[in-house]
């Protein structure tokens, strides 16, 4: 028997290394149909602000070579409409509850903290500073450090949960990033979110992206997420979780060798929905065979 | 409770120039599947990743049926699926027409917009309605002919290759006058040809449910990409998504451009 | 008959807007058994530095999903050795003949443009400040816009020749990389060079490229590609050389309409030897039925 | 003059439980192909983008065969084409083996490396010599047999399922004494057999031609992916290509694990 288990630091220990990436599991419920979500060692919810959002106006998503942009805009029910709504589903979840918080300032950042850390079925955070697709806002605290590590050590102060800060692959330096992230107290950091990516209907000539600039992700973008990783790895000791492309277990494996400690999934979500399932089986036959007994074993070992 | 499965081709016969018809061995899905919903097809190894919506034409006796037109590189794949083939597929999908009692049920299919409509026509006939169905296309080529009917059956075609000519919407016009009222019009199809449909039923306070399409990257509602404008009943603009609140909405609520 | 000719600026004068991308054209001979090589309006050589490179040691390149890694590290033959062996061939060429420069120090840099200026048959530069997978130097003048602006300056002071400059897309903002060029007397830049891309085999343990971290390319890079070239073209004036991805005619009109005015094909090269002649077909038959007489009327008619 | 054309396939049959054998009409190519040199296979539409680099196995008649394992997911479709079936190719790609005058000619493939091994040796017959062909498999499944030899063909397996037991360096030991000296030695097989092949070869002053792979971006010299470390005949190190000059070297100038 593999240990799957995984500790991301002190506070949170996940029943195995996958998760969901925010935005592409809807709030949990949607795809309790076609499978156990208990599958997940943790689950992270699309991006919370604290009022509620409607979002981009359509196109919102295309497809692209092995991946996709998307432009949601952060449409989301809101804080205070997840609490009442999905409470009921999600505290039945027997993994870890990460809820992924977006804000256009810094205010509308403490506020959602603050009023979810009160929560006793949230186990933790993911901060969006990332999302290259809302005009104010997000990306502006992802792109310098010194913004970025302010605003970690103001949330820090609000919460003694879990505290993870989501990466944009977006900057000239990922690594200076995650280190702003550890020096200011955050408990782990997430990589990657989308890139920018945009498309053109050459008969329309119309951006085929209501925001022409949107967000690439899928399997595409895989090669720039390992980068990522990689480089952070050599930076930080703070757990990292992966993520970027991933569709199938060899991509986990590659993930946790570069130096993630857990991984999310996302774009796979559309294109296999049972991807999940398949992964936790890889993962286990994978270590099986090559007498691997705990998949924490296999974080870092990238042999150069 | 949508089923995502592993499933065989029974047959997939071509129907005409680019349209086939599928069908689908899948009970599990057949069993709990309405009128105006669809189901998602998956590829694997391909360039492209997103899965592809299909409406379900047909789910009886454990056979899922779809009819889809040959207009880009999935379809075409799919075109080239013999029988015994495994595919995946989710579903059902969506939510469904809401079906009116009494009056007079007039389903319009344009084009590949077709699909939806025969379902519909089946559960209609099941329950001892006799439903009109016209359908319209850009000429003989497009236009494919099935067994059995038990309905209206009307055709139409743009160039008048076949049937009537002129496109579906003023053949429902040219018959409006004969169907007794009061009508409940079902349609699917393009959206320049739902428009036109939706301001003359206004006009003529006949009730309009349509089915549109959105470019779906889950179809379940995960990531809220397939959203459109539409009226809440209070008249409020709001965000549906069109593979969970919809493919079907009440004519009214819908923006063509949105 | 469409008029497929694109000016870039007062200096050069393309018979059409496809040129060859750096690195994955050779030096120009090797593909001329297959195709005419003056179906291309440019060509644009491998890195050349002044003295010859052997490049990084193997494994240089790996596939990925729609895309490939490559670490080649700039083996080239060196700009003399370039001139001798090279002459002969590329003096026949009809079209405008691009000498990619590379350097590890600003004197590279230098002596490199201060003998290939000379040359009758060269018409023009194409600086390399991005290459990802070279230790020294390459990367670190793309990244930091003022020492990107020193070097352009001093570029400039050596030749009259059209001078373009080749930026990065791992950067926060490739806007104000191209400002800065414009700025200190660039006459075009070229973009974009390729991602940060690793991959690990997942058995051995081992990057599979050299350098563990190497350059991702080809279609999956593409929506990056566009978004840069946006992007640039709302803050410059002078002309963008797009690339990134390119696979067919149609990501050619669509990097027209995002404000390129002559692309680049590179990767393209490996899977489809014939692109050129293809690419120039569809542009031919695109602009036919949308009644398009000149294709330069394309270039950045995206409309919002 | 190497090119690139769309050519059909003429048949692609099984030849044991991997191993396949392609017959692609291309006069073009077959005339100007040479023993050690390899083609292209290019694919559309999917995910991996490089095409894949076989060798010539044989070019006779306008048809140029090639005889590949299948091994993933390219090869895999490949091995799914139907005669008839449209592909580009590209070729001939690389050097060739340098056939040496006199003496006794000795062909050994592990594996697939069998593939150009046939080639040289319709090549060396042809010329009226008489070649030993040695070849080398895992076990029974992996091998197969062709119709036709015109040469002193002897099997070998790793298991001893089928001809001798042992692997085919072996086996060549086990035959040498017999060959009439002096002798040339080409090889095509697995880096590891190679290396010890090589090091018997250079022990026994054999002379000896290896075929190597690397993965392959271009095929013809445009990317410089495919380097591998050798020495120059001076004994200096230089990164080689391997799809331009080579794939055949002279084993003492390669580094097996470049
Ligand atoms: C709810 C719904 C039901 C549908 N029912 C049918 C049906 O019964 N029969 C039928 O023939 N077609 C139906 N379609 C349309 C069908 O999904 C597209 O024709 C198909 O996706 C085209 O794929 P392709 O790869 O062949 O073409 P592509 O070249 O990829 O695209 C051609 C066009 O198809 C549409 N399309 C492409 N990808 C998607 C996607 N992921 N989601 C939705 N639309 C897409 C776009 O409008 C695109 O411009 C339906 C669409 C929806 C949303
Ligand atoms: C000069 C040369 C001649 C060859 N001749 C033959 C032959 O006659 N018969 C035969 O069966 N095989 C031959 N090969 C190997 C053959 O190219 C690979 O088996 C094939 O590319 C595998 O593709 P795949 O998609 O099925 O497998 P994948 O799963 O993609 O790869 C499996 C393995 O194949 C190799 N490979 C993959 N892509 C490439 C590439 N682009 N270039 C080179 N190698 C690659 C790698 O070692 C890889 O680990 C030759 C290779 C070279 C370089
Ligand atoms: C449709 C969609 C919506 C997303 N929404 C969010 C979001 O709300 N918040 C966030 O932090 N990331 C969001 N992301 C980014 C993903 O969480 C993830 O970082 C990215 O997609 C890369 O992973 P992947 O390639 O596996 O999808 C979204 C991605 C997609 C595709
Ligand atoms: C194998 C390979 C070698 C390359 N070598 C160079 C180089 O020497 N100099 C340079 O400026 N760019 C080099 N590039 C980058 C390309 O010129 C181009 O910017 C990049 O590949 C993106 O375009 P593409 O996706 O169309 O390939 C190289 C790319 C590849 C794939
Ligand atoms: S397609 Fe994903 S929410 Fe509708
Ligand atoms: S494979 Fe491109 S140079 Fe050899």
């Amino acid at each position: 028997m593999v240990d799957m288990r995984i500790k991301l630091g002190e506070k949170i220990s996940l029943d195995n290394p996958l998760m969901t990436a925010s935005g592409t599991f809807g709030y949990g419920n949607e795809l309790s149909d076609v499978l156990d979500i208990n599958n997940y060692g943790g689950i992270v919810t699309k991006s919370l602000s604290i009022e509620p959002r409607i979002g981009n106006p359509p196109p919102r998503i295309v497809e692209t070579h092995c991946g996709m942009i998307n432009s949601i805009g952060l449409a989301n029910i809101g804080v205070e409409t997840f609490l009442e709504e999905k409470a009921g589903f999600l505290s039945d979840y027997k993994g870890q509850l990460i809820v992924n918080i977006a804000g256009r300032t810094d205010d509308e950042y403490f506020a959602a903290l603050k009023r979810l850390t009160q929560v006793d079925w949230i186990q933790g955070f993911e901060i969006n500073v990332s999302c290259p697709n809302v005009k104010e806002g997000g990306i502006e605290f992802g792109k310098d450090p010194k913004v970025l590590g302010q605003l970690v050590k103001e949330l820090r102060q609000l919460t003694d949960k879990f505290l993870m800060i989501k990466l944009s692959p977006n900057v000239t330096d990922i690594g200076i990033m995650a280190e702003k992230c550890q020096e200011c107290g955050a408990d782990a950091v997430a990589m990657i979110n989308t890139l920018y990516g945009a498309a053109i209907d050459i008969y329309s000539r119309k951006p085929l992206i209501n925001s022409v600039i949107g967000g690439l992700s899928g399997p595409a973008i895989k090669p720039v997420a390992i980068a990522s990783v990689i480089k952070a790895s050599k930076v930080i000791d703070i757990p990292i979780i992966g993520m970027g492309g991933i569709s199938c277990g060899q991509d986990v494996v590659e993930f946790l060798l570069a130096g993630a400690s857990a991984v999310e999934l996302g774009t796979v979500h559309f294109f296999n929905p049972h991807a999940v399932i398949e992964i936790l089986e890889f993962l286990k036959k994978y270590c099986d065979e090559n007498n691997i007994s705990a998949i924490s074993d296999l974080v870092g070992k990238i042999d150069y | 409770m949508k089923k995502y499965l592993s499933s065989k081709i029974i047959s997939n016969q071509q129907l005409s120039k680019s349209f086939f018809q599928m069908d689908i061995n899948c009970p599990e899905i057949v069993k709990i599947s309405e009128p105006g919903q669809f189901v998602n097809i998956y590829f694997s190894g391909d360039k492209k990743i997103f899965p592809r919506p299909f409406s379900i034409a047909g789910a009886k006796n454990g056979i899922l049926k779809i009819v889809y037109k040959v207009v880009g590189s999935q379809t075409l794949q799919m075109s080239r699926w013999k029988s015994g083939h495994d595919l995946k597929i989710l579903g059902p999908l969506g939510n469904k027409f809401s079906i009116k009692t009494g009056g007079t049920h007039v389903l319009i299919g344009g084009g590949v917009g077709i699909a939806p409509m025969l379902f519909l026509k089946d559960s209609l006939v099941t329950k001892n309605s006799k439903p009109y169905l016209l359908i319209g296309a850009r000429n003989k080529d497009e236009m494919f002919l099935f067994e059995d009917y038990e309905s209206e059956l009307n055709l139409s075609t743009d160039d008048g290759s076949h049937g009537f000519r002129g496109n579906v919407v003023s053949y429902f016009q040219a018959l409006v006058d004969s169907m007794e009222k009061p009508l409940h019009v079902y349609c699917c199809g393009p959206d320049k040809m739902l428009e036109v449909l939706a301001a003359y039923c206004k006009k003529m306070k006949f009730d309009l449910q349509v089915s549109i399409e959105k470019v779906m990257a889950c179809g379940m509602g995960l990531c809220q990409g397939c959203a459109t404008k539409t009226k809440t009943e209070s008249g409020e603009i709001k965000y549906s998504l069109v593979c969970k609140d919809g493919p079907v909405y009440n004519a009214g609520d819908v923006f063509f451009n949105g």
